[in-house]
């Protein structure tokens, strides 16, 4: 199938999203006084879902899988299409079509809406980029090119206190991190003497004196992803970037933007420091991670559990979610044969995470569209007006908390799975424990809207509008989450076969 | 000829029939259902004459009929018993049911209660299981009616439960009777885990095995390689706790007096006739084991004796009429006991079948009274209800001269065999011995109180108008009484052991013969087989069996006759007192029934306390745990929400010392310092 | 495929009781709900299964389609009956439309939601019994913990949000310990099992499949997954001492779901423990009988004693509840045809008896509004037919013989009495035995202070007499619970059958 | 010139760039003028560039010497976007002081 096409138009689904950013700027400038929200709107959906719909086009079509010759490297190696990448472009490109979407209601009276899109879409074009990134000077580049645009949709609302604070506390946190990013990069340049993952793969069983440069290099590299999934101790920004921002830019940020930051770990530290070499070498990074996922979900659940206002909740479960994700790369274990499974799971996980918790951050855009307020208190009795967009939240919140019959139960199940089957007991506990506290707060909202009763009869009654595309956005997150357990079983192979695509590229893992 | 025995199952369900008769169409029937219980308890009399008959033809009966449980472990089963004892039982259950039955028209109906159809559902589920329990042919199925048969006393003392005092007596009824059958259970379960099966009759039956066992050729199970002989005295004790709570034997005798509660008919059948036997009668059944275990009988005897004498007491200071035969009743129960305990065992039944009748008959005849007396039951209001009421006087007054043991009425002959039993065992069994001679200081007692009760009752003066006018009773309580009164006089004559031994007439002492399967049976339940397994040999007195017959009946009848004079001298008068003041501090003892109920309700709160206690702990520290590990980790949760303040340079710090921290981890672990 | 249906078809109720008006959606909501029940009907009419569905014995109904593969394990939807489990369903089915039909008189808000859930809980109930993937399982046991949020949280009584979220977390951290401790056996079990089957697992452990695993020895593996399982599982039951969610959820919950909860509910709980812990890891729990045997003694004594504190009635028969489960753990502790067969058949009796003393008090409840002893006496006065059934339930609830209780407890205690792989059974079942004492206390108690007596009413209501659709079931289970207690082996049969081999299992090894 | 380079251990780069890089980090940590923070990060980043030349020399391949100049351009945007910031900032809090804004904290 792949080799029908010329071997460029592999990176379509990327391109795809990168042109219909142009292509926004274009009507944009050709007309700036017509405030087309709308046709923005419109434009930025299709291109979203026509990339989505080419990279699942060839995930089927096994593109880059090795049943079909292999990953396609281009430009001289420095990017690399497989199924990891197409899986990866798959999550980006939903949860960007999301998040434009419900934007169209949420920014339905804003002055100029029309940079938001573009702005998505370039960071949309950036995360594909990352997903196919397979040189680390990509990776920086790639990485950059979603952080630029996306500290610029959190300050979205010049005129918002909250907005701005969020962007200037996301975009110095942000700067230091890719700081710190870049010189691991450069470190590691130095003890290995390439960028290309092979290569450093290989100087890394080779590195004699300069083990030591290499580790605090890729310990740096380990902080520069810290950052983007949000993990202790680079997670700083994320409680006030998702609550200061606009909803649809937090939901973004906390999915795509988590996920784009796990594509690169997953790849970098399979494929570029494969953890047979690095153990060899003293450099035991998945201990780091280890001790980042325990301490990140543990601080991210626990802060959740008290906090008063949803959106805030929101910010600090998806730290949590952060902390199970990394499991993904902390349980692996030289040469076990659960590797597979369990970054896959981690994965999987991604992928229901993008739908689940960008469907959660897209009702708190109804409830801010409806001017309600943010606490638990403010949502009390909200079902009673609202119900089926709380039953969609309902769903999402027991889906994060993995309770079945949603899909959340399955991906963070078989993440424990994993973690056990690797002999990470400990990790797989401290999930649990973890679970059940979130199980306690995600609980209060589903509390709050069904079981409470409004603080005054008229505190809903500035419910007064049915935003079609939100509510659109909201209950098809909330049908994708529901359908994706029984459907469950393609999501976790195609999850699997990616991880064993870098797991084997990285030859003796 | 068809065969009687396929008619046993008809005899227990017949009154069946008429409760679910009575409980689904009562109300539109007349009488409340009455005529459906009376006529299948007729019926269920009728059936059982024949079948007593087919066993008097020579013939006995042990079916299994149904299959309760088809384990491989054990086989729990129903099935019918059919032997000289049970088929005796049969009879004397369904003649006083249907008594009683007749009898309740006259006191319930006529009386115009409310609730009949809840009245005679209830008489006929209590017939059906007392009958379920005579025909049973094993332990466990004679539990399940055993507490069916609790079941029943608690709905029937309970019947007036709008009234305060006859719930709180139906409960005290069920509880303390539940407590024995905690007991009787365990030993139902430790039979079946010993022998693996709770037949009571055949090669396989319990007893059968426990005897082998005994001769050693034979294994069972006993816990931890017990003795054999230990483990059967264990388990006969555990299911004597059943029947200690039935038959109303101390310590467990509290609740017959309050069981007053319910109607005098019910007293009649459940508290004097039938319930109260099934404690004897079961150990009757099974006498083929409590006969190995000499311990065990030893207890039995002196329980006996001990409920014979302290309950007598009680009944001599009371005043009501039927707290009076309520402590008789357990009194003579307690004979009962002594006798099984002596190795008396026809003394026993004998006793079991004439006091059902002449203490169904008091019963009946206070009834009639309180009927008179509209429902006042105090004796002092009466007096001199002779004249009025004769047919009631002079048939109480035959029931009381049995229950006195006067010669020849019935009550003299059985209770002389049980003291001649317990004395020629006794002499060589202190504890026997002991148990006989407080039965034989019962004996005045008993006459005492009896005629205390007859003399302030119909003789003297009437002292309240009530009593010089009283209400007149019509046939449906005179004829029972008549019934029972010649009954009360002529049971004694089956079976005149003394007569025989003195006059050497042989084979009149019918009730001997019968119970020794000369007429058919079942072999090893014949009172021979029995008297071959106890351990008693016979001593007498003055030189000889005869002498000690005699000896035997003359002490034992004058003690009765003293008894009745002191009570004819102190009542028998115009306007007689009380006289209780003699007693001086014992008075009080006996009127509060020795403390045990204060003692009873003293344990009970207590229990109450310890459950208070539980609770607490239960709230405070087990629950306060499961909470306080909540409120710990949201604690912890503003703990480390605190971390974010806000500050961005304090997360650049932050930020930096945690890369350092991580650095330093991983060198330190990866040796890179070196 | 009938299993799928059954299912299936309970699912899809619930979704149309859901989107029906709350007028009729309590009708609508009984007649769908008694169709399951006709089906379990026909299950039990068709029922062909022999021996124990997880050691090798025929599986009636058995289907089973590949869903995911993970970790080289697949994971199928994997359902089928046996002598267990069928009984189990019957329950569920039999009880469901009788909750339901309880629930007219007290649910008078967002019914179709309501009965909605009840149906979406029972078609997860079913999946439970009928599971034989790990999985598969595991999906249902979770997923009845969502609609029992709701079904408490929304229609309790005043501290329903506490009980509620103290239900859900607390059984929610329960279940993720028994995962952990079940997965990490799974994977000790290594190559020797492909599948999370819950008969392959079984079977693969009896052949002696467990490797050391990360430098933990078989035999400790085996025995942690023992303790969390066993652990996870008591917090469902519940055993003495994690039993303190369950008053506080049965008061709070409305009639029909405290009917659930300690009908079916509380099974849950026992079923796993036998399914897992007794057929899957016999060594272990005859390893562990006497500590075993020691808390379901407690349990036994301790839940009794705190029955007898209470005041609420409703606390009095939660409390029982916790009581009688104790016997079960006791019967399943010993290993023996009647103690098994017995604690299973427990299961379907204790099912009905308390579903039938709960809708009981409901009804007096509707009437009165308050289920304080002292509040209330001789309501026999007043609701004859209710009181009259009520008494009869309390009296199988103490163990009256021909009534289902009593079948159970005594095949326990025959069982459990002489029982050879437990140390001290005599005592242990001796002791566990005096419960049939304090239950007579404290029922007996109750009902002398509130049904007889004069009558007395503090809350000023007008008791009207109770409807029928109040009455009828209480008669039904009544009729069930007599028809059980007089032919146990209705069902004790095919128990025996299913439990036998789970006796034989550890016989070899005591 | 690149003998001279050449001759120069590569440790001493190494050296160089990491203490450029703690000045850098120690601007970021002592001052809360938001510019100055932004000189930090470029000095961080130019720590970086020191490296991937130094070493591309070493290496003897042009990669880190490409890099360096995609980094310096990246650095420019990077600094584009936070001087948009801090015009925002100073529009809605009137000060450049990064430690004002504490609104949302906990």
């Amino acid at each position: 199938m792949s080799n029908a096409l010329p071997a460029w138009s592999a990176l379509s689904p990327a391109l795809l999203l990168g042109l219909t950013g142009l292509a926004l700027l274009l009507v944009d400038t050709i007309r700036p006084n017509e405030r087309s929200n709308t046709s923005m709107a419109l434009v930025s959906a299709l291109g979203a879902l026509a990339s989505l719909s080419v990279t699942v086009w060839f995930v089927v079509a096994g593109t880059g899988h090795a049943d079909t010759g292999g990953a396609i490297t281009l430009l001289e190696g420095a990017v690399k299409v497989d199924t990891l990448a197409l899986f990866f472009t798959a999550i980006f490109a939903s949860v960007t079509a999301l998040v434009v979407v419900a934007a169209h209601d949420y920014f339905h009276d804003h002055a100029n809406p029309a940079a938001f899109y573009s702005l998505t879409l370039f960071a949309a074009t950036g995360m594909a980029l990352l997903a196919v990134a397979n040189s680390l000077a990509v990776v920086f580049v790639a990485l950059e090119m979603v952080s630029l645009p996306s500290y610029a949709l959190v300050a979205f609302l010049k005129k918002d206190r909250g907005s701005v604070e969020a962007g200037l506390k996301y975009f110095l946190v942000g700067a230091l991190s890719s700081a710190v990013f870049l010189f691991g990069i450069s470190l590691v340049y130095a003890a290995t003497g390439s960028l290309i993952f092979g290569e450093v793969a290989s100087g890394i069983e080779s590195l004699g004196s300069l083990a030591g440069v290499a580790g605090i290099g890729i310990v740096m590299i380990v902080g520069g992803v810290a950052f983007k999934t949000a993990s202790v101790p680079f997670h700083f920004w994320a409680p006030e970037a998702y609550e200061g921002a606009p909803a649809p830019v937090s939901a973004f940020l906390s999915s795509a933007s988590k996920a784009a930051g796990f594509v690169v770990a997953f790849r970098v530290f399979t494929e570029a420091f494969p953890l047979g070499a690095s153990l060899a070498a003293g450099i035991d990074w998945a201990l780091a991670f280890a001790v980042v996922a325990a301490v990140t979900m543990t601080l991210g659940n626990f802060a959740a559990a008290v906090q008063e206002e949803v959106k805030r909740m929101l910010a600090y479960s998806s730290i949590g979610h952060a902390g199970y994700a990394l499991i993904g790369l902390a349980a692996l274990s030289s040469g076990s044969a659960g590797n597979e499974a369990v970054m896959g799971a981690a994965m999987a996980h991604l992928l229901v995470y993008g739908f689940m918790n960008t469907g959660a951050f897209l009702f708190v855009a109804l409830a801010e569209r409806w001017g309600i307020g943010r606490t638990f208190e403010d949502y009390a009795g909200l079902a009673r007006r609202a119900p089926v967009a709380c039953t969609a939240m309902a769903v999402f919140m027991f889906s994060l908390a993995g309770l079945p019959p949603f899909a959340g139960f399955f991906s963070k199940y078989f993440l424990f799975m994993g973690a056990i089957e690797n002999g990470f007991l400990w990790l797989a506990g401290l999930g649990a424990v973890n679970s059940v506290i979130s199980l306690y707060y995600y609980s209060r909202v589903v509390r709050a809207m069904f079981l409470d009763d409004p603080a005054t009869p008229s505190a809903l009654d500035a419910i007064d509008v049915r935003p079609t595309a939100l509510y659109a956005a909201v209950v098809f997150a909330a049908v994708a989450t529901v359908l994706l357990l029984p459907g469950f079983g393609p999501v976790i192979e195609a999850a699997e076969a990616a991880a064993e695509g870098v797991i084997a590229a990285s030859g003796s893992f | 000829m068809v065969d009687a025995f396929a008619y046993v199952p008809a005899v227990v369900l017949l009154p069946f029939f008429s409760f679910l008769v009575a409980l689904g169409a009562g109300k539109y029937l007349p009488k409340g259902g009455a005529f459906g219980g009376i006529a299948a308890t007729a019926g269920s009399f009728l059936l059982s004459l024949w079948i007593a008959a087919t066993v008097a033809g020579g013939r006995a009966y042990d079916e299994t009929l149904y299959t309760w449980a088809a384990g491989d472990q054990f086989e729990l089963t129903f099935g019918a018993l059919v032997d000289p004892l049970s088929a005796l039982m049969l009879v004397i259950v369904t003649l006083v049911a249907l008594l009683v039955h007749v009898f309740s028209l006259g006191y319930m109906n006529d009386e115009g209660e409310t609730g009949l159809p809840r009245y005679y559902a209830g008489l006929g589920l209590f017939t059906a299981s007392m009958l379920g329990f005579v025909v049973a042919d094993n332990l466990l199925m004679a539990f399940m009616f055993f507490e069916l048969v609790g079941l029943c006393s608690y709905l029937l003392i309970g019947f007036h439960f709008r009234e305060p005092g006859p719930p709180s007596a139906a409960k005290k009824a069920f509880l303390v009777t539940r407590f024995g059958d905690y007991f009787f259970l365990v030993g139902v379960v430790a039979v079946f885990a010993t022998f693996g099966t709770a037949a009571f009759a055949g090669e396989g039956s319990f007893p059968a095995l426990a005897e082998a066992a005994l001769a050693g050729d034979q294994a069972v199970w006993t816990p931890g390689g017990l003795d054999v002989m230990t483990w059967f005295t264990v388990v006969g004790l555990l299911v004597l706790g059943g029947v200690v709570g039935k038959s109303a034997q101390f310590p467990l005798h509290t609740w017959l007096p309050d069981a007053m509660e319910g109607p005098t008919p019910v007293s009649a059948l459940i508290h004097a006739a039938t319930m109260v036997a099934a404690g004897v009668y079961l150990v009757a059944r099974m006498y083929g084991f409590y006969a190995l275990t000499p311990t065990t009988l030893a207890v039995i005897a002196f329980i006996g004796g001990f409920t014979a004498l302290f309950a007598a007491t009680m009944g001599v200071v009371k005043d009501e009429l039927k707290q009076v035969l309520a402590y008789s009743t357990i009194s003579q129960y307690g004979y009962m006991m002594l006798a099984l305990g002596a190795g008396g065992y026809v003394a026993a039944v004998f006793h079991l079948t004439t006091h059902a009748f002449f203490k169904a008959l008091l019963f009946l005849g206070a009834g009639s009274v309180i009927i008179a007396m509209h429902h006042n039951e105090d004796m002092w209001d009466m007096g001199g209800l002779k004249a009025r009421m004769p047919v009631t006087y002079y048939t109480f007054l035959a029931g009381s001269l049995a229950l006195a043991g006067i010669f020849p009425f019935a009550g003299f002959w059985s209770k002389d065999e049980i003291l001649y039993e317990a004395l020629v065992h006794g002499l060589n069994e202190p504890l026997l011995l002991g148990g006989y001679v407080m039965g034989l200081l019962a004996v005045p007692v008993t006459a005492f109180y009896t005629f205390r009760m007859v003399f302030l009752t119909f003789h003297g003066e009437p002292r309240t108008d009530l009593a010089a006018d009283p209400e007149p009773v019509r046939w449906n309580v005179k004829g029972p009484l008549t019934v029972l009164g010649s009954l009360a006089v002529v049971t004694g004559f089956i079976n005149m052991v003394p007569v025989q031994k003195v006059l050497g007439l042989e084979g009149i002492d019918y009730l001997h013969r019968w119970l020794d399967n000369e007429w058919g049976g079942i072999d090893g339940l014949s009172s021979h087989h029995y008297a071959d397994l106890g351990p008693y040999s016979s001593g007498y007195i003055a030189g000889g069996e005869v002498p000690t017959v005699l000896v035997g009946a003359a002490v034992s009848l004058g003690l009765a006759l003293a008894g009745l004079g002191l009570a004819w001298r102190l009542y028998n008068v115009a306007s007689p007192t009380e006289h209780t003041a003699k007693l001086g501090g014992i008075k009080d003892v006996l009127y509060n029934n020795y403390y045990l109920d204060e003692l009873q309700v003293w344990i009970a709160y207590r229990t109450e306390d310890i459950a208070g206690g539980a609770d607490t702990f239960d709230q405070g520290i087990i629950d306060g745990v499961v909470n306080g590990v909540s409120s710990v980790s949201l604690a912890g949760g503003s703990r480390v929400r605190r971390i974010q303040t806000g500050l961005v340079s304090q997360y650049a710090a932050m930020l930096t010392l945690g890369l350092i921290a991580l650095l330093v981890l991983i060198g330190v672990n990866g040796g890179w310092f070196l | 495929m009938i299993l799928e249906a059954l299912i299936g078809f309970t699912f899809l109720a619930a979704l149309l009781v859901l989107l029906a008006p709350n007028a009729w959606a309590g009708r609508l909501a009984f007649a769908l709900s008694t169709v399951p029940f006709v089906g379990s009907l026909y299950l039990w009419s068709r029922f062909d299964a022999v021996g124990n569905a997880l050691t090798g014995g025929t599986i009636a109904f058995e289907s089973r389609y590949e869903w995911v593969e993970v970790g080289g394990r697949t994971v199928s939807w994997f359902v089928g009956l046996d002598g267990i489990s069928l009984p189990l369903v019957v329950l569920t089915t039999f009880l469901v439309p009788l909750a339901i039909l309880s629930a007219w008189t007290p649910v008078d808000t967002r019914q179709s939601q309501f009965y909605g859930l009840m149906l979406f809980m029972e078609a997860n109930l079913l999946g439970v019994f009928t599971a034989l993937d790990f999985f598969l399982w595991f999906v249902f046991w979770e997923a009845v913990l969502v609609p029992m949020y709701f079904l408490i949280g929304v229609w309790g009584g005043p501290r329903r949000k506490y009980a509620a979220i103290k239900f859900f977390v607390y059984t929610n951290a329960a279940s993720l310990l028994m995962f952990i401790g079940f997965m990490s056996l799974t994977f000790a079990l290594g190559d020797s099992i492909g599948s999370l089957a819950l008969p392959e697992i079984t079977q693969a452990i009896a052949d002696g499949g467990l490797e050391t695993w990360f430098g933990i020895s078989p035999g400790r593996i085996a025995m942690v997954a023992f303790l969390a399982t066993f652990a996870g599982f008591a917090v469902k039951v519940p055993i003495v001492p994690f039993h303190t969610w369950l008053p506080d959820a049965h008061v709070e919950a409305p009639t029909p779901v405290s009917v659930l909860l300690a009908g079916v509910l509380l099974k849950m709980g026992t079923y796993a423990l036998l399914r897992f812990n007794f057929t899957m890891l016999p060594e272990q729990a005859s390893a562990l009988a006497v500590p075993i045997a020691a808390i379901a003694v407690i349990s036994v004594i301790y839940g009794a004693m705190l029955a007898l504190a209470q005041k609420d009635l409703k606390r009095i028969v939660a409390y029982s509840s916790v009581s009688s489960m104790g016997y079960v753990i006791l019967g399943l502790v010993v290993f023996t045809e009647y103690g098994v067969g017995g604690a299973t058949f427990q299961m379907v009796a204790h099912g009905l008896i308390s579903g039938l003393m709960f809708m009981a008090v409901g009804v007096v409840y509707n009437a009165t509004h308050t289920r304080m002893v002292g509040d209330m006496a001789g309501m026999a006065d007043r609701m004859p037919v209710t009181v009259g059934i009520l008494v009869a339930g309390a009296f199988g609830y103490m163990g009256l013989p021909l009534m289902a209780g009593f079948a159970g407890e005594f095949f326990i205690f025959v069982g459990a009495f002489g029982a050879p792989s437990l140390p001290y059974a005599p005592v242990f079942t001796a002791l566990a035995m005096f419960g049939i004492v304090i239950v007579a206390g404290y029922l007996l108690s109750a009902m002398q202070k509130t049904l007889f007596g004069p009558f007395r009413l503090e809350t000023d209501y007008e008791i009207g007499r109770a409807p029928f659709h109040d009455v009828a079931p209480l008669a039904v289970l009544l009729a069930a619970i007599v028809v059980l207690g007089v032919a146990p082996d209705l069902f004790f049969e095919m128990i025996r059958d299913a439990a036998m081999p789970v006796v034989e299992g550890v016989s070899v090894d005591v | 010139m690149a003998a001279v380079a050449a001759s120069i251990p590569p440790q001493w780069y190494l050296l160089l760039a990491a203490g450029v890089f703690c000045i850098g980090l120690f601007g970021i940590l002592t001052r809360s003028d938001a510019l100055y923070f932004l000189m930090s990060v470029e000095l961080m980043m130019n720590a970086a560039n020191i490296n991937f030349v130094a070493f591309s020399l070493y290496y003897g391949d042009l990669t880190g010497q490409v890099f360096a100049l995609f980094v310096i351009a990246l650095a420019a945007a990077e600094v584009a976007i936070g001087i948009g910031i801090i015009l925002v900032l100073y529009r809605n809090f009137g000060d450049i002081d990064v430690t004002v804004p504490t609104e949302m904290r906990w």
